[in-house]
């Protein structure tokens, strides 16, 4: 067994990442309540459209884009508390899958795929990706999709599922094999007829993600990506997902906490507060140990993301922080809010579904623990 | 009397033949998650079917519409019940509450009126102890209750209320009298009529999207005197006895379960059809569970017999709905680990893996952790009456 | 994967049980106690000599021992009341490698050793089994020691660790590897010389365990057991001891929660009673708890011992939750009876050291973990 | 002044050839488990060692006995002492408690009088805060003084004293006024000889069987008003602020370590040393260790960006305690499940693992997590303080 301490990442942070977590604290506070979303979640397909404007306006989805295409010409170090602060109100912006969906292109994509879709995405914001399929499995070269190379292009066929939010994307990063191989094309969504899309119904009632059927469907053989950078754009794919998604939860962490602390500091029973009954209080008080540990964690992996080695140990560590903190803050929130955290009222749930999804979507704290054992020792 | 052998006899020939199966919608576990009409429809018809065939209230008089044979009947019955994996009891809180404390201190009268409609389901029964300021401190409970004539006035709010919008009947704690020497002493017990002017009921929307319990809401609604059992101010002591019932400390229920417990076979299914289970981690995670519920089912098993609990008598019984709905919590929880990308989806989602099955138990499982008495609340007591230990309050 | 429910015990006792229970909880209480213990680990060679005296003549060693051996003729499920009082009191006495030993001797011992030994050990009380190694090895099979057969008998080569009460011991079950074969032998404590004796240092203070050297030791031919039982024999071995430690084990885990339970309704804090605090009460709670279930585990695994592949996993349960109950309850103690509870004259630590000890010897938590893994999965 | 760069460099060289190695007995991790003489004399010499290198007390003032550079000089060493994995500086309450506190508010007579022997460790500070009626409610403390002419009249006992029998002095924490309006009011900070007619020390054997801490009683003992830090009731709010330093959360401290702090490598080591890394279940396990230990790392680096704490300044800090000292017992309790058959054994066995250095770690863990304010209070001084939750009591 190997192992070097060295593979840890360290901690650190840039003047931008400053900056952007003022601004973004404070429009996505003033911006956005739990009570808007909530309204949002029974009429709109997940989306927050007012706000997703403004962070196109904003520019944000550049943020990780270098300025040659448009972009802000950051790193994702700066996209982080962005996705922390917008985890943190539940805002319904698909921050995660556009920047996703760049930095694939960013790896993957030919120059001219890079020249004529970036900056569309810094103009437009929503772009995607269609990994996953029915086998739920988190391993990204697990697909059954195939594309054929006909006179027309590819024709595909096989179906992706939790697409997030294709309805309103421009642009979708695709998985199909050609013989076999894993390869990554750019779908222009104009080219996806309505009914091949269907919404689907999950446990996190603030995202929008659909199955997405392929069958028929033929690509331009402009929309292939770069073949020879499947793998490494594959693997930027996971980690920035991974990356963003921790920040979402720890986010979503501090507000999961802020919200029963503020219910123990009032709610009485038996004549007391009943935060200072330690059986809450000492547990809440984990919770948000945990939840601080995982923001460590979490900008050690903004700031050694792109070491080689570092970062993706650093962003499995992250994922994983953030995965237990938010989860096991919402789960006793639940339980600590009484009767009234059984309520579909209460919004620990909220913070609860949240955390199942996230630990559903680029793998889960076992999976990632896989993976670091892999990374740590052999 | 038919013999007990010949009597589960006849009960595993009917269960094996009546036992409905392969349902195009899911069932709830527990009488507390019957969440859609149809479900409930459909759990109250299939309780009267069991209770004409006679395998429910089997032990109860015959003269008030119980089959009039022994609790040893009943018993066979259940197991076999227990044995077919049969839908659940809907009417609990008349079939495990009301109706044995009716049976017990109840009049004539009392058991001539309500015994009946108890068994067939034709008479639902809530159960009115929370109120929405007072969800652990029961003993607090403010809804007035002012006598007038041969009536209540009863004004205030229950909640929690289980098929509250179905409910004919209510099992409701009520204060009668706010100058008592002590918070307890002023509460009274009362079998109180749901279809009356002023009692409003609420649907209140669980965690998981759907509904099942109500708010209950008591507006100068007038009911009959006659429905208090025992006397003014005995309220708290028969609330503790209907617990009694409940938990099973005390006999007298009608038989059948309400409850459908969890198995951790199941979780153990979900591990191989989603492949987890060559993951040695996750093998080594069941084997915990499985240990679990090993120890909860012996648990079960040794609290009846006498030697093996005689330090502390009353440890079992009383750990016994914190151990197991807290595992039920984790158990659901920890199923959602095991599906992959799909553990994403909800309920109704064709996607999604056991139609969703594990999340609405994970967040129902609250019910149950929180319900009946927090676990919390469930650790002062065990520390405060099998342990000794001071107060926390 | 085939899991069969039927693989788990079921629960019950017998009358001999109950009667044991009585006899011994009322032997134990009054013929011993936690001071008299600790004036013996300091002085005595872990052993009780008054106490063991007693439980020869009441014949304790010889429970399950066969009435045509001089024995009582019950079963180890008549043991285990007996164990569990004894390890309530942490009394110092050899029951547990005496009764394994036995148990060895009635399933692999030939005609003529049962007959010359067992009514020995029913008479005298001490026998021991020496079969651990330095590799420190779990698996009974993984030795070292050689036997070969020469014209004196069978020369020995190699040594053993942790031979329980050796110094009191008449008989040893010995194994050892003839022609890379493991066999066991019966010892005769005689044949020892001192000097191939040296007693450990336990982490349990009232436990005594010796390593024994046996390069050059020749046993008899007839020292030799059934070679055809040996794998029995040796699975034997290991369960009865398992059962009995959880016995132990259990009996313990009563102890230490009344011990800390004491404490808590006494010891006061900013002028209250520490035991009003719920971090305190729920932990003790939660203690309480995996003692009752560990003592289910254990009456199961009592019940059902002798039935096929039932008596093995009902068994390995028992150890897994009686060794978390008394290490979880022992660890909290120390914890709350705060810088008493670092104190040597606290009682805390003594059963902490003895659920070390009994994690060590024939499995810990994980080792039987694995072996459940392999029973119930596959 | 020499340049850090070149103080960094000195101090380098001068550990490389001085750090004592493979030593015939074990060294404490920290100075609190410091058990024998034998490992007491050779830490006093060998703190002796590094101060008069000049790589202790590197930034307190000259004319005391200092080293007269900067804290930037001390950190420096400090850095490479760690980095060294030197033995720890012994004499702690000095160095990190009285030491600082003399520096800020001690008279000119304190600091000639005690510095230069706190820095040679040829004087030996003691802390005495607790008591044995009071271990974690401090403000308590019930040892009286009483004010004679230039003396005070010192009557109680005081327990947990770390070095107690070799302690020349002791930073004090007695009740001058016992009709003070509330308990805090009451107490002074005495600095106080030990070596005087009428204190006694008794040596308390640790649960590793080592001794190590001492309780000491004072009965009618002398000791002259000068060493009264501050002014009479002042002694809570002095007491707070040494654990200040001790905490690190103000600065002042002569440097070194007294601590050293459980590497997750160590254990790694010791899976594989004794093949258990093989199997995954410990593997999956140690992945959790090396999460944790990474992340309370972070934590430190993290307390030091303003930005990344501004939501809340304090939480960092004072969270620090908790989670180190839990960790330390768990990791060192989960070590001893690698090490089979042989985790029977202790501390002194020859065919014990590491020389049994798991089992008396995981037992001296207990120290941190009790000593200092239980884990317990932690939990409480989080939540209030940082979550602002209502006291417990």
């Amino acid at each position: 067994m190997t192992f070097d301490p060295q593979a840890l990442g360290r901690l650190g942070i840039t003047e931008e990442q400053v900056e952007l977590m003022d601004v973004a604290e404070n429009f996505c506070r003033d911006k956005t309540s739990i009570s808007a979303v909530r309204e949002l979640m029974s009429v709109s397909a997940g989306l927050d459209e007012s706000a997703n404007r403004d962070l196109t306006d904003m520019g944000w989805f550049g943020i990780a884009i270098p300025e040659e295409y448009g972009g802000v010409g950051l790193s994702l170090a700066e996209a982080v508390p962005v996705a922390e602060q917008i985890g943190r109100r539940l805002m319904m912006v698909p921050f995660i899958p556009t920047t996703v969906a760049a930095q694939a292109m960013l790896f993957g994509g030919t120059q001219a795929q890079k020249d004529t879709y970036l900056p569309k995405i810094v103009e437009h914001g929503s772009a995607t990706v269609a990994l996953s399929e029915s086998n739920g499995s988190f391993n990204l070269n697990d697909i059954e999709t195939e594309a054929v190379l006909g006179p027309e292009g590819y024709v595909l066929t096989g179906a992706k599922i939790l697409v997030e939010n294709l309805a309103a994307a421009k642009i979708v990063v695709l998985s199909a094999k050609i013989n076999g191989k894993v390869r990554l094309f750019i779908l222009d969504a104009d080219l996806i007829p309505s009914a091949a899309m269907r919404r689907e119904i999950l446990i996190d009632e603030t995202k929008s993600a659909y199955t997405l059927t392929l069958d028929g469907l033929v690509l331009p053989k402009s929309a292939l990506m770069d073949e020879g950078k499947t793998a490494a754009t594959l693997q930027r794919i996971d980690l920035t997902a991974n990356l963003l998604a921790s920040a979402e939860q720890v986010g979503g962490a501090q507000s999961c906490i802020d919200y029963t602390v503020d219910y123990l500091k009032t709610r009485k029973q038996f004549g007391k507060l009943i935060g200072s009954y330690q059986a809450l209080k000492h547990t809440i008080v984990d919770a948000y140990v945990s939840y601080e540990k995982a923001r460590s964690l979490l900008y050690a992996a903004a700031h050694s993301f792109e070491d080689q080695g570092k970062g993706e140990v650093a962003t499995r560590m992250a994922a994983i922080g953030a995965g237990r903190a938010l989860s096991f803050a919402a789960d006793r929130a639940i339980q600590f809010h009484g009767g009234f955290g059984f309520t579909y009222d209460c919004d620990a749930q909220l913070y609860r579904r949240r955390a199942i999804f996230h630990d559903s979507l680029f793998g889960n704290t076992r999976w990632h623990k896989q993976k670091l054992t892999a990374l740590l020792f052999n | 009397m038919i013999s007990v052998e010949d009597f589960a006899k006849d009960a595993e020939k009917w269960f094996a033949e009546n036992t409905p199966r392969d349902l195009d919608f899911m069932l709830p576990l527990t009488f507390m998650e019957v969440g859609t009409d149809q479900q409930f429809d459909f759990l109250r018809d299939w309780q009267r079917q069991v209770y004409e065939a006679g395998f429910l209230g089997a032990a109860w008089p015959s003269e008030y519409g119980g089959g009039g044979l022994t609790d040893a009947h009943q018993s066979a019955a259940t197991k076999v019940m227990r044995a077919h994996n049969v839908p659940i009891m809907m009417n609990t809180i008349g079939l495990s509450w009301a109706g044995p404390l009716i049976l017990d201190i109840g009049s004539e009268a009392h058991k001539k009126k309500y015994i009946r409609g108890i068994l067939s389901a034709e008479d639902i029964w809530c159960q009115g102890f929370s109120e929405p300021e007072n969800g652990s401190d029961l003993g607090n409970a403010q809804l007035r209750a002012v006598r007038d004539g041969e009536d209540y006035i009863l004004n205030g709010s229950k909640i929690w209320t289980t098929h509250g919008h179905y409910g004919k009947y209510m099992i409701l704690l009520a204060r009668t009298n706010p100058d008592a020497p002590n918070k307890y002493a002023g509460l009274s017990f009362i079998l109180t009529p749901m279809d009356v002017p002023g009692v409003r009921t609420q649907k209140i929307r669980k965690l998981t999207g759907e509904h099942g319990f109500t708010q209950t809401f008591f507006e100068d609604a007038r009911v009959p005197v006659d429905g208090l059992m025992g006397a003014e101010g005995m309220g708290w002591k028969i609330a503790m006895q209907t617990l009694e019932y409940e938990r099973g400390a005390r006999g007298g229920q009608a038989g059948g379960f309400s409850i459908t417990e969890p198995d951790p076979l199941e979780i153990l299914n979900l591990a191989r059809d989603t492949g987890q289970i060559n993951d040695p981690v996750v093998r080594d995670d069941l084997i915990d569970y499985i240990i679990e519920a090993q120890s909860l089912n012996l648990n079960g098993q040794r609290a009846k017999i006498g030697p093996l609990i005689r330090d502390n008598p009353s440890g079992l019984p009383l750990m016994d709905k914190l151990a197991k709905t807290e595992f039920a919590r984790e158990i659901n929880q920890y199923a959602l680990t095991l599906q992959g990308t799909k553990s994403a989806y909800y309920v109704d989602e064709p996607n999604a893996v056991d139609g969703g099955w594990w999340h609405r138990s994970y967040l129902n499982a609250f019910s149950a952790t929180i319900g009946g008495g927090t676990s919390q609340i469930q650790r002062n007591i065990i520390g405060e009456h099998v342990l000794g230990l001071p107060k926390s309050y």
